[in-house]
């Protein structure tokens, strides 16, 4: 294989790896202060994009896709108040159910408010046809932008729980609830609060990848399932460990094309999550005994 | 326990007696029942929701000129979610309930050979909107299609390949019935045409990117791309081959005619070469031209009433009821034996692919001349003209 | 080697750093109340587990009636008539009480998936001896009124004695006892004490940690003190009492 | 009390008869394919029921079950198998009778495997994929469980989809119907529409018959145990991951089992059946019948599998099984069919306060 190849390569399974990664750190979000694994992470990121192409349409981009992130955000709070919070007696089996069930809800509700076709934000810089040449392979100005909001992204948020307030909180919470609770912290809202942070980060990065990978209703849940997949193989509710599984899975994909046909591109990313969860089921990265049973 | 048994030989007795009673006959007044089966909504929507609007629209205007023979159409409309099992389920139901004289639809050929029997059997007409040559080869008396052959926009498809001197090439395909179908005849015609295919993926219609096979069929140092799908992931294509910096010429198949593909695309879909049927280029084409006013009206009326842009698979629903209605008049009777006979009939009627003209043998009834070469030039198809 | 129905040799367990388990020599007479005491984190209740089978030790050996059966699954140690209790109840909260019990007569029934769904003329005679036990046993523990009842909606003293009818149920040689009087009053303690000397004098051998002092020296036969996962001293309750170690490093922190 | 288990059984028998008789009688048979198609369904549902109702393991993956069996079977049936110069295995095949001839639509001779052997080869592939699948998640629980399951459903998807052997998109179109002996046989045509309701009746009975059995045996109690815990289980005695993966394959069949019928009675099976949206949909059926309640799964499978294969929720069916999903799990955990019996204790207790 020619170098310009392999690195051409690189470079789809990075783009595809942190676009995995940032599914996966919202996955991380609401687990962490929750316990629960949200199936409709990936139904965030199509309604973010979804928005933001229609505010697109009257205001300025950046101001289109803050005000998304903003308005996807508060849908999170809403599935929250309205479905999570209610459930009485959750047990784990129980909120796997409900979130797939917001994940079916959300993006019908999003067939019917859009349509089925597929739509694109413009390009943050440049065009479609406007291509950067890096180490002899060429990738589209947008790859950077991904890049670039994967990162900010993550060092945003580890800002976030460690420097703030309701970061620290939130942290207090996944830590130890029972105490977080006796130290005064609402944690009932913490966990909406952490909804809305993954949602958010979510309707962003739905934003960013829109130009690249395009826009349609049903995107959400293959998604979903591979940003499930990282934040598994990087071992549930580390977000940094994340990042570096995302990536590992952007490249093996891109990799695997070389060898399998494409129409079996899921397929080896599925068996090597199934033969992590046989072998390791705290994740790659996670410690052996951590996580490795959560309770049903 | 007595009356179990005397249920128990009751039921018995039906089902040695086997069948039901005959459905009555035609009746000779009142609407004409005609079923659809589209893939309105789920992974085929693209396919199916244009349909589902053309057939209403158009039902619409038979039925408001007077309808067929006296009769009002009355349309049935069901969504099979490009499901099989559905499909199936809607076929018995629209054929033993509710008596339709034919079935238009389904969209997409998996769901159209799963019904292909059942209509047959049941001696109701099948006009398939979906792309496979197996739903009319080998032809079964009461099942047509009417999407115009895959065999010969991949004939167009090489022969402009040959004028531009292209020997070797890469296709990608798109994992459903359309990209299969196109691939298999891309595949069974490349070697007469002398043109060799140094590579072939296929992706899921939901991929998000295309670099990584693109990339892999770029290094088999092809002369240019085929990619035969209907999915969004045609405008994902053309981007990724320019991101690439993958200069060699695109071509794709009569899925691209879709305006929503060419914007999507933006500046890179410019240059794509394609075949398709006229309605994409009906302003461009000469007065005398026989698919002008049809293209031209059907284009006027589905943007003013749905505001958005016509597509090739809405005009498969178009060109089905059309034939269904013109076949009911020559036959001059809704009789699902002689409308069948009308429609092997049928002689040069107009529709939105081009013109029909069917045979005991041939059930699409359309050919070469169903396509043009296109191409994209400044973000609006143009016909494609070497120069 | 027969002498003992249970004994450990050279047994270790770390949990990360924390050495829980150190060394221990542990032996268990046919027919004694053994009573394990020590400092919270002595490893009392690791050492359990490890009979149990729900932890591995990192060395050493586990004999049941002079068998190795270190590493084995719980459910295997079980089969040889090991019962055990949880430190919280494990109830089945949402199956009846009684049966709760008939889990408990798992071990001593047979029918499996092929004769379950047969319901061949056997399996319905095993089932109704199942049944039959159960409830005897529940009578034996005064909890047959509340048979019908889910068991996640008794009190909690009752659910203990549930757990501790359904440990009956197995008819077990050998009962583990993980702090059963946490949490009880004084009369229910009283009772325990009474139910525990009861079982003892059906013939079933008890292994109790537990950090109630009166309990363990009224009902006991022996008791070994351990103290950071090994043992501090071993013997009658009256000669521990004594023991001026023991009372040094447990008792009298305790009192401290 | 052995009497009062068979009767409910009883009581279905005859509601199936009276249905049959019933539409016959009134003319509307046709109703009959469907129900036919959705006590196909309906048996899947029976399955999950006894895994995640019982034994508290939840299954994203149950279509892909399903997916098999009918694959195995369409796969087999259709692919013709040359008898001229055939080796000694065919003329094996032959003499056992496991061959069958027959002509296409079109007239064309073929041989085919008899659909009996592609059975046993569908039960069997199915055996070696539940283990395959079931021997690292009965190790797993809660998210990972459910995540291993969805993967698993997620491979039979792309592998039926992207096989060129299995028909790709398009699936398989042209599978014979089965004889099962004599003049029985399963096909969808219409003569045949009532003995095929019978026998997909007759499957479902007879799984009821030994469902209800089980969860009330010794093993049916360690199920339940499992779900409720694991680690109490485990020190009772319950082998608790034999259990988990026996009730596994066996739930893994029963999907397998309704594949295999469902695709020749319908004369085909496409991607769709694999679909991970496909397996949602029986844990919402599941969840509707009240988890731990085979009565309700059957009913629930049978009622909304109808219901959506007439079309009755037009465009939003997805959508529907989303909001079962949801209400159920927060107003109704017990299911729908639950419901009436909710509504019977409340009156009791309000005509007792009223008698007192």
């Amino acid at each position: 294989m020619p170098t310009d190849q392999i690195v051409q390569y690189c470079f789809s399974g990075i783009t595809v790896g942190s676009i995995y990664a940032i599914v996966a750190i919202g996955f991380n979000i609401i687990y962490n202060t929750t316990g629960v694994i949200n199936f409709a992470q990936g139904e965030f990121v199509v309604l973010g994009a979804m928005t933001a192409i229609t505010l697109a349409a009257r205001m300025p981009l950046a101001l289109a896709v803050g005000l998304a992130a903003l308005i996807t955000a508060l849908i999170g709070a809403l599935v929250e108040l309205l479905f999570i919070r209610p459930a009485k007696q959750p047990t784990v089996l129980r909120l796997i159910i409900i979130t797939i069930g917001v994940s079916i809800l959300l993006r019908e509700t999003a067939l019917h408010v859009w349509d089925e076709k597929v739509h694109a934000l413009p390009f943050f810089t440049g065009t479609e046809v406007s291509s950067v040449t890096l180490l002899g392979a060429h990738v589209s100005p947008q790859v950077l932008w991904v890049l670039g909001a994967c990162a900010l992204i993550v060092a945003g948020l580890s800002l976030f729980f460690k420097f703030t307030l309701p970061g620290r909180a939130m942290r207090a919470c996944a830590a130890n609830r029972t105490a977080a609770q006796l130290c005064g912290i609402k944690v009932r809202w913490m966990v909406t609060a952490s909804f809305m942070l993954s949602a958010g980060v979510g309707a962003l990065a739905g934003c960013v990848i829109s130009p690249v990978t395009q826009t349609q209703y049903d995107m959400g849940a293959p998604l979903a399932i591979k940003g499930f997949t990282v934040a598994i193989l990087g071992g549930l509710g580390n977000s940094v460990a994340a990042v570096a599984a995302g990536l590992l899975l952007g490249l093996l994909e891109a990799f695997s094309i070389s060898l399998f046909p494409l129409a079996y591109q899921d397929v080896v990313a599925i068996v090597v999550l199934l033969a992590v969860l046989c072998f390791r089921p705290s994740g790659l990265f996670g410690r052996r005994d951590a996580h490795a049973f959560g309770e049903f | 326990m007595k009356c179990l048994q005397w249920f128990a030989i009751a039921a018995l007795a039906s089902v040695v007696g086997g069948a039901w009673a005959a459905e009555g006959a035609e009746p000779a007044s009142g609407p004409i029942k005609v079923g659809c089966i589209f893939s309105v909504t789920g992974p085929a929507s693209n396919l199916g929701a244009p349909e589902k609007k053309t057939a209403e629209m158009l039902v619409e205007k038979i039925n408001a000129a007077g309808g067929v023979l006296g009769r009002k159409i009355q349309l049935i409309v069901k969504d099979s979610e490009g499901t099989p099992e559905k499909a199936i389920s809607f076929a018995h139901q629209l054929i033993d309930e509710e008596g339709v004289l034919a079935i238009i639809g389904p969209s997409t050929s998996g769901e159209s050979l799963a019904i292909k029997n059942i209509c047959q059997e049941n001696k109701t007409i099948l006009l398939s909107c979906a792309a496979a040559e197996k739903i009319t080869d080998p032809v079964a008396p009461y099942v047509f299609k009417v999407a115009p052959k895959d065999a010969c926009a991949a004939q167009w498809i090489f022969q402009t390949m040959k004028e531009l001197g292209i020997r070797r090439i890469g296709v990608l395909a798109s994992n459903d019935g359309f990209g299969l179908a196109g691939k298999e005849q891309l595949e069974k015609y490349a070697p007469q045409d002398h043109i060799e295919i140094a590579g072939s993926e296929v992706y899921d219609k939901a991929t998000t990117d295309l670099t990584g096979a693109l990339n892999k069929i770029k290094g088999q140092n092809v002369q240019a791309v085929v990619n035969w799908s209907t999915v969004p992931a045609q405008a994902l294509v053309a981007k990724n081959m320019k991101q690439l910096g993958f200069d060699v010429p695109l071509f794709q198949s009569h899925g691209f005619a879709n305006i929503k593909y060419v914007q999507a695309g933006g500046a890179a879909a410019n240059g794509t070469i394609f075949p398709a049927g006229r309605m994409l280029i009906a302003d461009l084409l000469p007065e005398g031209h026989p698919q002008k006013r049809v293209l031209m009206e059907y284009k006027k009326e589905y943007e003013a009433r749905y505001h958005e842009d016509t597509s090739t698979f809405g005009g498969h629903a178009y060109d089905a009821l059309t034939i269904l209605a013109e076949a009911i008049r020559k036959a001059g009777s809704a009789a699902p034996e002689k409308v069948r006979d009308a429609i092997e009939n049928l002689q040069g009627v107009v529709g939105t692919a081009g013109v029909f003209n069917f045979s005991k043998t041939d059930h699409n009834g359309i050919g070469m001349a169903a396509f043009e070469m296109l191409t994209v030039k400044d973000g609006k198809f143009a016909l494609y003209k070497r120069n | 080697m027969d002498r003992w129905l249970l004994d450990t040799q050279g047994l270790n367990r770390f949990f990360g750093g924390l050495h829980a388990v150190r060394d221990l020599e542990l032996r268990v007479a046919e027919g004694d109340i053994l009573a394990l005491i020590g400092p919270n984190g002595a490893g009392k209740t690791t050492t359990l587990n490890i009979i149990a089978g729900a932890l591995k030790p990192e060395s050493g050996v586990v004999r049941f009636r002079g068998q190795p059966i270190t590493g084995w699954k719980p459910h295997a140690i079980a089969g040889l008539g090991i019962a055990r209790t949880f430190q919280t109840t494990r109830l089945f909260p949402r199956m009846t009480v009684a049966e709760n019990v008939q889990v408990g007569r798992h071990i001593r029934s047979r029918a499996g998936f092929l004769a379950g769904m047969l319901d061949l003329p056997r399996t319905w005679k095993e089932e109704r001896a199942i049944r039959a036990a159960a409830l005897a046993i529940l009578e034996k523990l005064d909890l047959a009124e509340h048979a019908d009842t889910p068991a996640g909606n008794l009190s909690f003293g009752r659910q203990r004695g549930v757990e501790f009818a359904r440990a009956l149920a197995m008819e077990p040689s050998l009962l583990l006892l993980d702090e059963p009087a946490a949490g009880l009053n004084i009369y229910e303690t009283a009772e325990l004490a009474r139910l525990i000397t009861k079982i003892r004098n059906w013939g079933i051998t008890v292994v109790i940690v537990e950090h109630d002092m009166s309990l363990v020296m009224e009902i006991s036969d022996a008791v070994v003190v351990l103290h950071e996962g090994s043992i501090l001293a071993q013997g009658k309750p009256a000669e521990i009492q004594k023991d001026s170690e023991v009372i040094r490093i447990y008792l009298g922190e305790d009192h401290a | 009390m052995r009497s009062r288990r068979y009767a409910p059984i009883a009581g279905l028998v005859f509601f199936v008869i009276a249905l049959q008789l019933a539409l016959s009688a009134t003319g509307t048979a046709y109703y009959l394919t469907q129900i036919t198609m959705s006590v196909y369904y309906s048996l899947v549902a029976l399955g999950l029921c006894l895994l995640m109702g019982y034994a508290g393991q939840i299954s994203l993956g149950h279509a892909g079950f399903f997916a098999i069996g009918g694959y195995t079977s369409a796969f087999l049936t259709t692919h013709p198998v040359a008898t001229s110069g055939g080796g000694s295995a065919v003329r094996l095949l032959q003499q056992l009778g496991l061959l069958v001839e027959r002509q296409d639509l079109y007239g064309n001779a073929i041989v085919n495997l008899s659909p009996w052997l592609a059975l046993a080869i569908a039960m069997a592939v199915t055996t070696a994929a539940a283990l395959l699948v079931g021997l690292p998640v009965v190790r797993l629980r809660g998210h990972y469980l459910a995540m291993a399951t969805l993967g698993f459903g997620i491979i039979v998807y792309r592998v039926v989809l992207g096989t060129a052997g299995l028909g790709e998109a398009d699936g398989f179109s042209d599978v014979p119907p089965f004889r099962l002996f004599g003049w029985l046989e399963v096909n969808g045509r219409k003569p045949f529409a009532a003995q095929n309701y019978y026998i997909a009746w007759t499957l479902v009975v007879i799984v009821m018959l030994l469902g209800a059995n089980l969860v009330r045996s010794r093993v049916g109690r360690a199920l339940r145990s499992i779900r409720e815990s694991e680690e109490a289980a485990d020190a009772l005695g319950v082998n608790v991951a034999r259990y988990k993966l026996t009730v596994f394959v066996l739930s893994a069949w029963l999907a397998a089992l309704a594949g295999v019928f469902a695709t020749h009675y319908r004369g085909g099976i496409g991607p769709s059946e694999a679909t991970a949206f496909k397996s949602i949909r029986y844990v919402a059926i599941v969840a509707a019948g009240g988890m731990t309640n085979l009565w309700g799964a059957l009913t629930m499978g049978v009622l909304l599998n109808f219901l959506s294969l007439r079309g009755v929720f037009g465009s939003y069916d997805d959508a529907v099984f989303g909001a079962i999903l949801i209400a159920i799990m927060l107003f109704a955990p017990d299911g729908l069919v639950r419901l009436p019996r909710l509504f019977r204790r409340i009156r009791k207790k309000l005509d007792g306060s009223l008698a007192a």
